[in-house]
């Protein structure tokens, strides 16, 4: 059974991934599962300089799902590349960094930083707040995902990845304007805005009132937009929104995707990763499915 | 890499689930696994039935039967994940994973401890009561009915405070451990404010001190950078977020910051 | 206790409103229900002429949800006229009536025909495709959300509730286009576009491959969706998506809603507006509130 | 308006849920209130205690034992709810919403009645058959392992197919009709390409025909709309959808267009 993709010129051993900022940079999950058995781990999303993140509470639960408001807490690219990139490398399995930003110039820099890295791969998180254009996301605006794609593309050691926000009008739109920038692959979806209310309190439950919702819940809203993206762009495609089984992974491939990420069920779950992988191979094996590729795209 | 393997989530057999006060149970279940690795403070996630409710519900650990493999949580019935747990029956199932955080450090215990617990803030206390050595005063408040207090009483001196006045001092624990300036190597844990209290108490009197916090939790186990508290530190803002989940959920007094 | 609210000037005796399109013309729900205890009974859409709807299977079930692509199913106006309206007066419950279309012209010859009918108030469902500007839905753009807004009010003979979609980026921007338009009231959120896949039938669930995702799964969408809609205009606001419970009602009126609306759990459970007014009167009583008004937008 | 008051969901005790034959179980729960009140024909919905899944599983009555206050239930194990349902025991609960839909016409019944069934179509035919007078010949068909035929038997000639030849001639239920060329007022369960043949059929003999159909459903009890059949109609397009769950799920043969 072949169990390999390709994504923009990386070979990863399987179409598992990890979804940004659910797996850390997968120390917390090196007890529980065999990050060697991983297609490729996607990290927290990274900026030039460490971020303090949001005031607590950042999770508020969902039904079916979560709302988290961690707003990037991370201890900045440099702390990055000392700590995580060596732990990694300890194991057989691609590395893909996430990439965070407030201005072009900051996601700039740190492309420019890891473009020596050993890294495989880059994502650009274009959900995060544009400060110079009033906190606008720049993934809700066409020419601002573009602008964003390009500059980042012009430094990157590495193939691209644009990682699309859900809380648009076009998705598809947006998708295009990517490939245009320069994008070598986009994955989706971002988590959906969302709000919670404790009614008791009279307040909302996040410190930031709201936050991105995830987790199975959103995973119609996740097939939909793979399906949509993936007929609008000639890229490849990381689906993602609510994996929970190898089903759920099989049922992304079919939208169009050709490699898959797993985001909250490492937090409700820590051996999610290998669950949903072995998962898909039970899946294949009862449904005859040799490669794992042939699944790609196959609905109509 | 040498990593300690661990399981994530198990079913365990539930031995008991009985009411100890009004809207308190405590559940005692199965796990040889979890008895053997369990150190006081630490705690487990409860996960629900209901598909709806998937985060954890942490619950920290009351008691520790290693000879029996048996673990106690102590929990108030608050939402609706812990309003389901308290339906559990003996004989039935609960998915827990753990044990999980840093739990109370023993090398601090000195000759002269100092327990202070308020609420459902009191069971995480009782398994380090039974390990501290030396002289041992335990102050605990409750909202209304005590419990636990015989158990507590076999480990120190016991003074309670209740928020109603039913039992004890009217006030909470803090009101007693200031009334008779009592000191110790402090261990605490309770609402935030009463920890805060705790914190003033023991920088005043230069005490060392143990906090327990609370926060929501996305994973329980430091994935998700869900659960954090403000922690001093050198850097440009004089703090950090720390993960509640596993840099604690015992930090050092000094170290925390309440705001 | 008071219960009673106040919509575009009409007086509904509590904030309970029923979805469009979850509870007919109320009919199938008499034998369960009270329908003299609904605050008002919005009915499924109708259009100018009789629409078929779309083809079996309609309904997917989702983690937390259903996704539906019934396609507004409906015996056209004059049917409902004759049939259902005299039947709704047989109780004392105020009736508000869904409209379909499209083309603005369609839209326009339901609200003129409605114009002198026995209802309180209409709904004017914008998230139909414009089948004039190449199927894209009517409100996910500004100008016609306004425009259409603004046909149907000219010859409106009751107060006109737009009825927003939630699958745009800035539906605040919506809501202030159908205000300027003459909307006496804003209804949201209608349901996110979503998809499933039967991995073993390799095909789309729904005929129509995407549907409406709706219930407790997108209740965090919805209640953002309200918070930032009731901040945008200056218009009574009906919320909905997910409601399930009388808290749920309750968050929904912090968040700025004057009324609630009931969909999907009227689906699982026929008994679902009785229960959640009783919910929300249970916990007015248990947190002391006296007007069911004063619940209305009080988080910050 | 005088309209009749029904209750909405109830928890209803479980007798017993047994196998019947590989992945296909009989469910008995107890409700007097729906075994006074059900047809032949009709269906329950079941709803999931995973509260992922919220829509119900119609699922048709059986047998209805009205003196003993009970219904039956066959169901396939197919996907995550009724795998759920396999899992139930007696003195558990389970939440059930009916009897819903039309039911059978027993006024079609004549002298020679043909019952046509096709694997979990068949159950729904066992209170039918038990009811029809005159002379009644029951052609059924199973994936393998054949179920029921004792209590089928008692109302009726059997004649059985199996897939897999395993019992009975093999095939579908259709062949033993059309190879003996069976006549009578016919009653038909299963899957549609079945209840197909059997439309076909009875067109060419002009036979009466009622057929009980299935499609999803979102609410069971007709406030969706999502649950549609093309039945004929003089509208200009030839046909309207109407309701399984409210319309039928009992139609006759010759309204419905399979398509
Ligand atoms: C490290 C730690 C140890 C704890 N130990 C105990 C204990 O021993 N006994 C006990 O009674 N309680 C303890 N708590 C609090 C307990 O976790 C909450 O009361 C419980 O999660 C509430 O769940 P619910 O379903 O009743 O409420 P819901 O309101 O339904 O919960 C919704 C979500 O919010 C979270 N949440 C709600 N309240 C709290 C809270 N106070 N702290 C953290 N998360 C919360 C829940 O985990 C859940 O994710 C502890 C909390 C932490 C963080
Ligand atoms: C009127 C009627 C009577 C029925 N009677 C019986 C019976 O007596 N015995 C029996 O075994 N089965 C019967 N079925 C089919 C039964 O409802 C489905 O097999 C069952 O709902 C599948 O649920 P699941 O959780 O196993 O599958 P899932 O795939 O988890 O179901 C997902 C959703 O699709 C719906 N669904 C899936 N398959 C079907 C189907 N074939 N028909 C309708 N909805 C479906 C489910 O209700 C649910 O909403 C009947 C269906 C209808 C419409
Ligand atoms: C706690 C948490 C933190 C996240 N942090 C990031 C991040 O740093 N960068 C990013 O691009 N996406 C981040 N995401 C979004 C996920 O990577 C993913 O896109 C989303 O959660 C949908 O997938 P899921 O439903 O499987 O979780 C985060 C999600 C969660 C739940
Ligand atoms: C089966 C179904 C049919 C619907 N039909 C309509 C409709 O005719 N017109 C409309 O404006 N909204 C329609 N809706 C949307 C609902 O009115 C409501 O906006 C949405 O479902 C969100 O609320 P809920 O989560 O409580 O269901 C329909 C929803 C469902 C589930
Ligand atoms: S709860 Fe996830 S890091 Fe603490
Ligand atoms: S299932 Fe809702 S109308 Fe039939």
């Amino acid at each position: 059974m072949n169990l390999g993709v390709n994504i923009a010129g990386v070979e990863l051993k399987n179409p598992i991934m990890t979804a940004s900022g659910t797996f850390g940079s997968g120390k917390d999950f090196a007890p529980y599962v065999d990050l060697n058995r991983i297609g490729c781990v996607v990290v927290k999303g990274v900026a030039s300089t460490p971020w303090p993140g949001n005031r607590p509470p950042r999770i508020a639960e969902a039904y079916g799902g979560i709302i988290n408001a961690v707003g990037l807490q991370n201890p900045g690219v440099d702390a990055f590349c000392q700590d995580d990139i060596p732990f990694l490398r300890g194991f057989d399995t691609r590395i893909a960094v996430n990439i965070a930003g407030r201005t072009i110039d900051e996601y700039v820099e740190v492309a420019e930083r890891l473009a020596t890295a050993d890294v495989d791969l880059l994502e650009l998180n274009i959900s995060c707040p544009n400060v110079k254009e009033g906190g606008v996301a720049f993934g809700v605006d066409p020419a601002m995902a573009e602008a964003v794609t390009r500059a980042v593309k012009a430094v990157a050691g590495q193939p691209l990845i644009v990682k699309l926000s859900p809380n648009v009008t076009d998705i598809a739109a947006i998708a295009r304007a990517a490939e245009r920038g320069g994008a070598d692959a986009v994955s989706l979806i971002n988590t959906l805005l969302g709000a919670r209310i404790d009614v008791r309190r009279r307040a909302f439950v996040l410190s930031t009132k709201q936050g991105g919702l995830s987790g199975p819940a959103v995973k119609p809203v996740a097939v939909r937009m793979v399906y949509e993206v993936a007929r609008a762009v000639d890229l490849p495609v990381i689906g993602m929104g609510g994996i929970m089984t190898g089903e759920d992974a099989a049922e992304f491939l079919m939208a169009g995707a050709n490699a898959v990420a797993v985001g909250t069920a490492n937090l409700l779950n820590p051996t999610a990763t290998m669950d949903i992988l072995d998962g898909l191979v039970a899946f294949m094996e009862e449904t005859g499915v040799d490669d794992v590729n042939d699944l790609v795209g196959v609905v109509e | 890499m040498c990593q300690e393997n661990r399981t994530g989530r198990v079913h365990c057999m539930i031995v008991s689930n009985e009411p100890l006060a009004e809207d308190v149970r405590e559940l005692v279940f199965e796990s040889p696994a979890m008895a053997d690795e369990a150190r006081p403070g630490q705690f487990v996630n409860l996960y629900c039935r209901h598909q709806g409710q998937l985060l954890p519900r942490p619950i920290s650990i009351c008691e520790i039967d290693r000879a029996g493999g048996r673990l106690h949580l102590v929990y108030a019935c608050r939402g609706k994940g812990t309003r389901e747990f308290a339906d559990y029956r003996p004989g039935e199932r609960v998915e827990v994973m753990g044990p999980l955080g840093n739990g109370f450090s023993l090398d601090a215990a000195g000759p002269e401890n100092l327990v202070i617990g308020g609420g459902v803030g009191t069971p995480p206390l009782l398994e380090l009561c039974k390990r501290l050595t030396g002289r041992t005063t335990i102050a605990v408040s409750f909202r209304s009915a005590p419990y636990l207090i015989d158990r507590l009483e076999r480990c120190g001196e016991v003074l309670v405070a209740t928020r109603d006045g039913s039992a004890g001092v009217r006030g909470n624990a803090m009101k007693i451990v200031e009334d008779r300036g009592l000191t110790g190597n402090i261990f605490a844990c309770g609402p935030t404010p009463m920890l805060a209290a705790v914190q003033a108490y023991a920088a005043r009197r230069d005490l060392p001190a143990q906090l327990s916090l609370e926060e929501r939790m996305g994973c329980g186990f430091g994935c998700c950078v869900g659960c954090v508290t403000k922690v001093r530190d050198a850097s440009e803002a004089g703090f950090s977020y720390r993960k509640v989940c596993k840099d604690g959920p015992v930090f050092a007094a000094g170290e925390v910051i309440f705001s």
